[in-house]
């Protein structure tokens, strides 16, 4: 076990290098074909070439590869890494804030709402999936096959926006007009979008968002694995041994259906993190997605190399610890 | 990013419409609504808190509230008054006397004092400081000596150290007076001073301009609670050191939106006091929602078509005309916007002092003389299409669409749109002149003063005029205005430069946008400053 | 846990004197998209204590759904019992509500499957499902089960039982596993013990070794078994009683050494006769033509007459008869068992 | 967003670790039970009415996006300010836009890039990550090293950031390069798959036969080894053509999909999604057209995988 995680690690290293590569190039490539993101503070009035230069430097696009078309900005890759593995400078954004600290800003409301979001879909979905699978083609079985298949189907903003109108406006100002109702339900839980006042509970219904299209899916997964198990031979014996009902599912069934659903899961942490991008412009929560896509936008490369090489790495131990979890759950696959 | 800078005087006209619209208005010696309470405003991310730093409208949204300048606007005439000045003073508009009232301080203790002006505004103007208001220096002598350019172009050599750290025209003259020299007369000086770019920074801030940012040391009527929470909310709290009149909230609360359709949403459910802005869409539904309680004017941010005169398909001035004429645009306001904006006929925002309607005589859609002008003017090169550019990503793409269906319905010319640059891109294509066809670009007053519309988008080699325009005469015009013995005496030359352009035609002027504000239930008295838009520190709330 | 110490002396009408096992014209169906198949269409048989009862039958026969209808293990649905009598010591477990019949199950009569890999859990260690038995069914602590579970692994002949009963399944080797699971079938001193197939994954060797111990335990414990198989080399060696199934039914049922001295019925005697003999070397294998019939869409007459060598027309036209008597001690389902027989 | 790891579970098993049971569970038994899996699976999806009501409407769809003058005579480029957000009548069924465009013909001529981004980008996948995943099953070694790496690096930028973070930085949105950048996020999925039912395949004894027997390694990976990966595959494949068409309307909300004057769904959606509360038919329309066209993949793949997979009879 400890060499393969040894030997996983070691794998790590040609793939984060490979990510910031690719984000370093592409970032340089659009500085070099559609210019400087500085320019873009400015807007409509255009500045004095020192200034914009002054800026320019500042904030570390100054290098001259990145005027020259196609150049793979080599050197300016080294620097790069060697800011970040040695002194931990991710660089700074167009409005002169650390990376680090933006990073340190938004990760914890983007954490908490992957919190959110993976319980949510972990406890909803399996319970949805063990009631469908334990009846196959019940009508239990019909209305969640046929839930999952329908929220998977709509785009996620569509869902969000449409929460956020019905569920957070409109039934939220008729719930804070109710005196009797708590104030951590009526504006904190039902609030039209994360509120720094309830920095928990007004992020519960974005998170529900956020883990609905893989709550489907992990419901889709429980049910067919439970499906497949529930036919498995050790079932049978179970049965056989004359264990109540209970006990044939919750133990011997729901134990090896899950493998598959916890490995979603775990994988799923990157998927969500990235689907936080959109949650997080409905429902106004300063996270990381946020982050990323506003400097994509505004063409800020230090940022989006620094925080998306961040976020290679989160993915990257999540997928190995959900494979040591899987040894763990599955006692016959051994790492070695 | 279309920023919006300064808000303009308000002329006669309009101070009617905003006494019926926000019920009395309020300036500061009108004892209207009691203090007290916590306002809570809606506001995007600001770039800066610091004055020298922060140019879009969010950033100035806090720096009003925290800092406080030379000169402020009347909220109902928009006319400049000495806010931390005795007196602004000129005689040949080229140097200029400023005398400082006594007794301010900073957060900190530190003096507000001539030194405090002089080293906030040398600190902007010297480039390496890479300050965005350094740009609003630009008519201070001396200012080429601060900023030093890169001798290769992008080259690999970095810009050299400027040759001086201070701009020579500043000097102290004593503790409270200090004397400013431009490079070239200007009549209208005193309004610019009035944009935070100007406001004064505390010796300990300018040290540490980073802590600064985050933790701003303000002297004006408010001052932060705790730090800048970046993208969560800025909260500003009354400050014991503002000697001036005492802003009316105790507490300012901006809570920080990435969306402003999210931002709305948190306005319906009761988690907002102030909107400065309610969004396109949903700009008729809050009108019928909060009625009176949602504040207009007809605001100044410039929305124009700009032609690239540096191509032979536009140099005669009949097409330019015929374009213009084929456009409706009302119909696209109403259609697209919802009614947000008002269709511009000149080039000056009809809220500014000296402007007219109608300078421009080919606004009006009018098919029948656009064809006849096309034709004079030896019709439209058969098979070409019409190239409309705008950038990406900004929503400008729906209007351009109708502009384009309508020149094709009207003139039998077809179009493409080129909407796929960035912001960023867009702008080095405008700067280098590479636009193949008509162009979508904003402009919002740098101060409030006519000149502001003006010589920056029209002036021959002028940083903005990115249609490549350049006509003697205009010039000419201008430079009479800015030496005018006053602001007033400047307005004639101005408006003649004015009508050059409404015949010429450089761009199409398309629309104004109308400011649109929303309020609560919770606010007694709404305060919209003409210039400064939304004056949360003269807002009242309803005291229970 | 309710089933602490389980007297099943308290069944309703247990007769201690009757015997272990009757099963009497058991009806088992499949509905399935494509039709109602009949799975096990009226078998009977019994079961002394003490008795090996062979089930034989071509894959598919119905054999292995007999087994699981009588531990109440059908997968249902699709699998319906929709009549007849399943008796332990003269208890109908078919009435019996599923709380007392749980306590039947590896209580009273206990099951071994044909494939330990699938039949045992993957991610459980085996000692813990064997102390399941002892904690879930006896009320016992962990510690006590686990003692148990090593006694079990010792019983069954398993070497190093202490270090092994941590290991999981697929750790052990596949005449290992087997042994695991007859050690978890008696683990709770059943009376009758199902045995479906338990040799066929294995070597021939180890199918001995497996055997061997079975008859063993079996005597030990004067167990009743029911082995079900398709192999009649096993039988010969260890049934006391044949029962041949054919398309959900009995087709023949006699004792070991009638049968294989004089079979009764054209299917069995083409079972035997495509068995390969030492002494009939060089001479062709002849097996029985055709292939069993989907219990779907039986043919008409006798289920096996499409292959059957001595089929006449009563046979096509009129349902095989049901078992009829050959001697004192022996029944076959056949109009021509003289023929058959008197071929020999 | 999670639409494609679900699309790639939703394949069952975990495509993530490639342990387990391998899908399809290649039998052994060579072309002689692939023939009548197939034939099987045919029979038993025909008779499925969900698979044939999918089935329709994805033919009803892309005969939208390739004959749209099939279904609408009218100009969807007709637009005139004065019609703006006209509700609809019999005459325009689906009313008209915020520009005074006729919606039908919209909705009609908006198949066309929802349906080609999403057939082209899940070509190349098909493609290109079938065939690194049989290289890298077959051979193993530093092939297979090699080739994990660089499916490591795109595997691990999760998908909707890498789309955004491509395209923001391409700069140039248009149908290839949104096909382009959902085809380079999304071929490490396939190829793992087919990596996995490689590996599980190759040690089978008729390829073992057909080796000693002198196949050529060409022969024997697409003659003998590839078969067996196929349902998978396939199954795979018709899902994510669904999870497409929704990434493209997702991308296109985050501003970095096509942008106007292109025709989408995506374009429809997210336009109009402000005015859902006024108008809400101008988001219920093609809001509607998306799902359905989403949700027939999927319930096909689902149908695919039910008939495909040996598990499920």
């Amino acid at each position: 076990m400890g060499r393969y995680v040894i030997r996983r690690l070691l794998q790590f290293i040609p793939t984060v290098l490979g990510t910031m590569f690719l984000l370093h190039y592409m970032t340089s490539l659009a500085i070099q074909f559609s210019g400087n993101p500085v320019r873009a503070l400015f807007g409509d009035r255009t500045p004095p070439p020192a200034l914009l230069e002054a800026i320019t430097e500042r904030l570390g696009y100054g290098d001259p590869c990145l005027s020259q078309k196609g150049n793979w900005c080599i050197g300016l890759f080294g620097d790069r890494l060697q800011s970040v593995f040695f002194h931990f400078d991710f660089g700074i954004n167009l409005r002169q804030r650390e990376v680090t600290d933006l990073v340190a800003d938004a990760l914890p409301f983007t954490l908490k709402l992957l919190v959110i979001a993976i319980l949510f879909e972990a406890v909803v979905g399996i319970a949805a999936g063990v009631l469908a699978g334990l009846r196959g083609g019940s009508f239990t079985d019909y209305l969640v096959k046929i839930s999952t298949v329908f929220i998977i189907s709509v785009p996620i903003f569509v869902l969000g926006v449409v929460v956020r109108e019905f569920v957070g406006v409109k039934f939220g100002n008729v719930l804070r007009g109710q005196d009797w109702i708590p104030d951590v339900i009526s504006t904190g839980m039902f609030s039209p979008g994360f509120k720094p006042d309830y920095p928990f509970a007004s992020l519960i219904i974005p998170g529900m968002v956020l883990g609905a299209v893989s709550l489907a899916t992990t419901a889709r997964l429980t049910r067919t694995s439970i499906m497949e198990n529930i036919r498995a031979d050790y079932v049978r014996t179970a049965k056989a041994k004359g264990l109540t009902n209970k006990r044939v599912i919750g133990v011997h069934t729901l134990r090896n259906s899950l493998i598959p659903v916890i490995t979603f899961l775990g994988v799923d942490i990157g998927a969500a993190m990235a689907g936080a991008v959109v949650t997080e412009t409905i429902f106004n929560v300063p996270g990381i997605g946020r982050l990323v896509t506003m400097s994509a936008r505004t063409g800020e490369s230090s940022v989006v190399v620094g925080v998306v090489t961040m976020l290679v790495l989160v993915v990257l131990v999540a997928n190995l610890l959900v494979d040591l979890l899987y040894a763990v759950l599955d006692p016959r696959i051994r790492y070695e | 990013m279309r920023g919006k800078f300064l808000k303009v005087a308000v002329v006669a006209t309009a101070t009617a419409m905003l006494a019926t619209a926000c019920g009395g208005g309020g300036s500061n010696d009108e004892t209207a609504g009691k203090s007290g309470g916590t306002l809570r405003v809606y506001n995007a991310e600001p770039a800066f808190l610091t004055p020298s730093g922060g140019d879009d409208e969010p950033s100035l949204y806090v720096i009003r509230q925290l800092y406080r300048g030379l000169v402020k606007y009347n909220a109902q005439t928009s006319a400049v008054e000495n806010d931390l000045a005795e007196s602004v003073e000129s005689t040949d508009q080229k140097l200029w006397t400023i005398k400082l009232k006594s007794g301010y301080t900073f957060d900190n203790g530190e003096p507000v004092n001539a030194d405090a002006f002089i080293r906030s505004w040398n600190f902007a103007a010297y480039s390496p400081n890479a300050q965005n208001n350094g740009y609003f220096m630009k008519r201070i002598a001396g200012i080429k000596d601060v900023q030093s350019t890169d001798p290769d172009g992008d080259g690999p050599e970095k810009a050299p150290e400027p040759k001086a750290k201070e701009l020579a025209g500043l000097k102290k003259v004593d503790d409270l007076t200090f004397t400013v020299e431009l490079e070239a007369p200007f009549s209208g000086f005193p309004t610019t001073i009035g944009y935070p770019g100007f406001f004064p920074m505390a010796e300990a801030c300018v040290a540490d301009i980073a802590k600064c940012n985050e933790t701003p040391i303000g002297n004006g009527p408010y001052k932060i609670d705790g730090n800048w929470q970046h993208n969560v909310a800025i909260n500003l709290v009354r400050s014991d050191s503002w000697k001036g009149d005492a802003g009316k909230p105790d507490r300012i609360e901006y809570r920080i939106f990435a969306d402003v359709d999210a931002g709305y949403a948190a306005f319906q459910g009761g988690e907002l006091d102030v909107m400065y802005t309610v969004p396109p869409a949903r700009y008729k539904e809050a009108k019928a929602t909060y009625g009176d309680r949602m504040f207009e004017l007809a605001g100044d941010s410039f929305t124009y078509v700009g032609f690239p005169l540096y191509m032979d398909e536009f140099k005669d001035k009949k097409v330019r005309q015929a374009l213009s004429l084929a456009i409706d645009r009302q119909s696209i306001i109403d259609a697209v916007f919802d009614g947000r904006f008002a269709p511009a006929s000149s080039f000056v925002a009809p809220s500014f002092e000296g402007a007219r309607p109608d300078v421009c005589k080919y606004c009006q859609k009018d098919v029948e003389k656009a064809k006849q002008l096309l034709a004079e003017a030896g019709g439209w090169p058969a098979g070409k299409k019409l190239t409309l550019w705008a950038n990406a990503g900004a929503g400008h793409d729906q209007w351009l669409q109708a502009v384009g269906d309508q020149i094709k319905a009207a003139l039998n010319i077809d179009y493409e749109l080129k909407v796929n640059l960035q912001f960023a891109e867009y702008l080095e294509t405008a700067d280098k002149k590479k636009f193949t066809g008509p162009f979508r670009l904003g402009w919002g007053p740098d101060y409030p003063f006519m000149e502001t519309f003006l010589y920056p988008l029209y002036g021959t080699g002028a940083g903005s005029n990115n249609s490549g325009y350049s006509n003697a005469q205009f010039d000419e015009l201008m430079k009479a205005g800015d030496s005018a013995a006053s602001m007033q005496a400047a307005i004639p030359s101005y408006q003649q430069a004015e009508d050059i352009l409404g015949e010429e035609l450089p761009v199409i002027p398309m629309w104004w946008r109308k400011e649109a504000a929303i309020y609560s239930e919770n606010v007694d008295q709404f305060v919209w400053n003409a210039v400064a838009d939304a004056d949360y520190g003269a807002t009242s709330l309803k005291q229970n | 846990m309710t089933d602490v110490n389980v007297k099943l002396d308290a069944l309703p009408g247990l007769d201690p004197n009757a015997l272990p096992l009757e099963v009497k014209n058991l009806q088992v169906e499949f509905r399935t998209r494509n039709g109602i198949a009949h799975a096990v269409n009226g078998v009977s048989f019994d079961l002394r204590a003490g008795e090996t009862r062979a089930i034989l039958g071509e894959s598919g026969c119905g054999k292995s759904v007999t087994a699981q209808a009588i531990m109440g293990i059908l997968d249902t649905p699709p699998g319906f019992v929709t009549g007849g009598e399943i008796l332990y010591r003269g208890v109908d477990l078919l009435k019996l509500p599923e709380s007392e019949r749980r306590k039947v199950r590896a209580n009273r009569i206990a099951m071994i499957f044909q494939d330990a890999l699938s039949a045992l859990n993957p991610v459980f260690t085996v000692g813990f499902q064997l102390a399941e038995l002892f904690r879930k069914h006896r009320g016992m602590s962990r510690q006590d089960a686990k003692a148990r579970a090593i006694e079990l692994l010792d019983l069954v002949k398993i070497p190093a039982a202490r270090q092994r009963v941590n290991d999981y399944p697929h750790q052990f080797s596949g005449g290992m596993r087997q042994r695991v699971m007859i050690a978890m079938a008696l683990a709770l001193d059943p009376e009758v013990l199902i045995a479906d197939e338990p040799t066929t994954a294995l070597d021939v060797t180890v199918q001995a070794q497996i055997m061997a111990l079975l008859a063993e335990l079996q005597q030990e414990r004067n167990m009743g078994l029911v082995l079900i198989t398709h192999d009649m080399g096993v039988v010969a060696d260890v049934a006391d009683r044949i029962s041949v199934m054919y398309a959900g039914r009995v087709i023949e049922e006699a004792g070991v050494d009638d049968i294989y001295a004089s079979p009764a019925h054209p299917y069995t005697k083409g079972l035997l006769e495509s068995i390969p003999r030492l002494d009939l070397k060089g001479q062709e294998l002849s097996a029985i033509k055709g292939l069993p019939p989907a219990l779907t869409n039986l043919p008409s007459g006798c289920a096996f007459n499409p292959r059957c060598r001595y089929a006449q027309d009563v046979c096509r036209k009129d349902p095989a008869p049901s078992l009829l008597q050959v001697s004192p001690s022996r029944t076959a389902a056949c109009h021509f068992w003289k023929e058959v027989k008197g071929d020999e | 967003m999670s639409d494609l790891t679900s699309a790639g579970a939703a394949v069952g098993g975990a495509p993530v670790t490639g342990d387990g049971p391998p899908i399809g569970a290649p039998g052994g038994e060579g072309k002689e039970r692939s023939a009548s899996l197939w034939a099987d699976a045919r029979r038993q999806l025909v008779r499925d009415p969900v698979f044939m009501i999918s089935f329709f409407y994805i033919l009803v769809v892309s005969s939208m996006a390739a004959f749209p003058k099939l279904w609408t005579s009218q100009d969807p480029r007709d637009c005139t300010t004065d019609r703006s957000r006209i509700a609809p009548s019999g005459e325009h069924p689906f009313g008209f836009d915020i520009l005074g465009c006729d919606y039908y013909s919209h909705a009609i001529y908006g198949a066309r890039p929802s349906m080609v981004i999403a057939v082209m980008a899940t070509g190349g996948i098909v493609v290109f990550g079938g065939v690194l995943g049989l290289l890298a099953g077959y051979y193993g070694g530093w092939v297979d090293s090699i080739i994990s790496r660089v499916m490591d690096i795109f595997f691990s930028l999760p998908f909707l950031l890498g789309a955004i973070v491509f395209l923001t930085v391409i700069k140039r949105q248009n149908i290839w390069t949104i096909a382009a950048v959902l085809f380079l996020l999304a071929w490490p999925t396939i190829a793992r798959i087919i990596r996995g039912s490689v590996i599980s395949s190759k040690d089978l004894d008729y390829v073992h036969a057909a080796k000693a027997v002198g196949a050529s390694n060409g022969r024997l990976m697409f003659r003998h080894i590839l078969p067996n990966a196929i349902a998978p595959m396939l199954v795979y494949a018709t899902i994510v053509l669904g999870s497409f068409v929704a990434a493209e309307a997702t991308l296109t909300f985050l501003g970095v999909g096509l942008a106007p004057p292109a025709q989408s769904w995506g374009i429809m959606i997210s336009v109009h999604q402000v005015y859902f509360l006024e108008d809400p038919w101008l988001l219920l329309f093609p809001c509607g057209l998306l799902v359905g066209t989403v949700l027939s993949f999927i319930l096909m793949g689902d149908a695919l995988r039910d008939a495909l997979d040996p598990k499920f009879r």
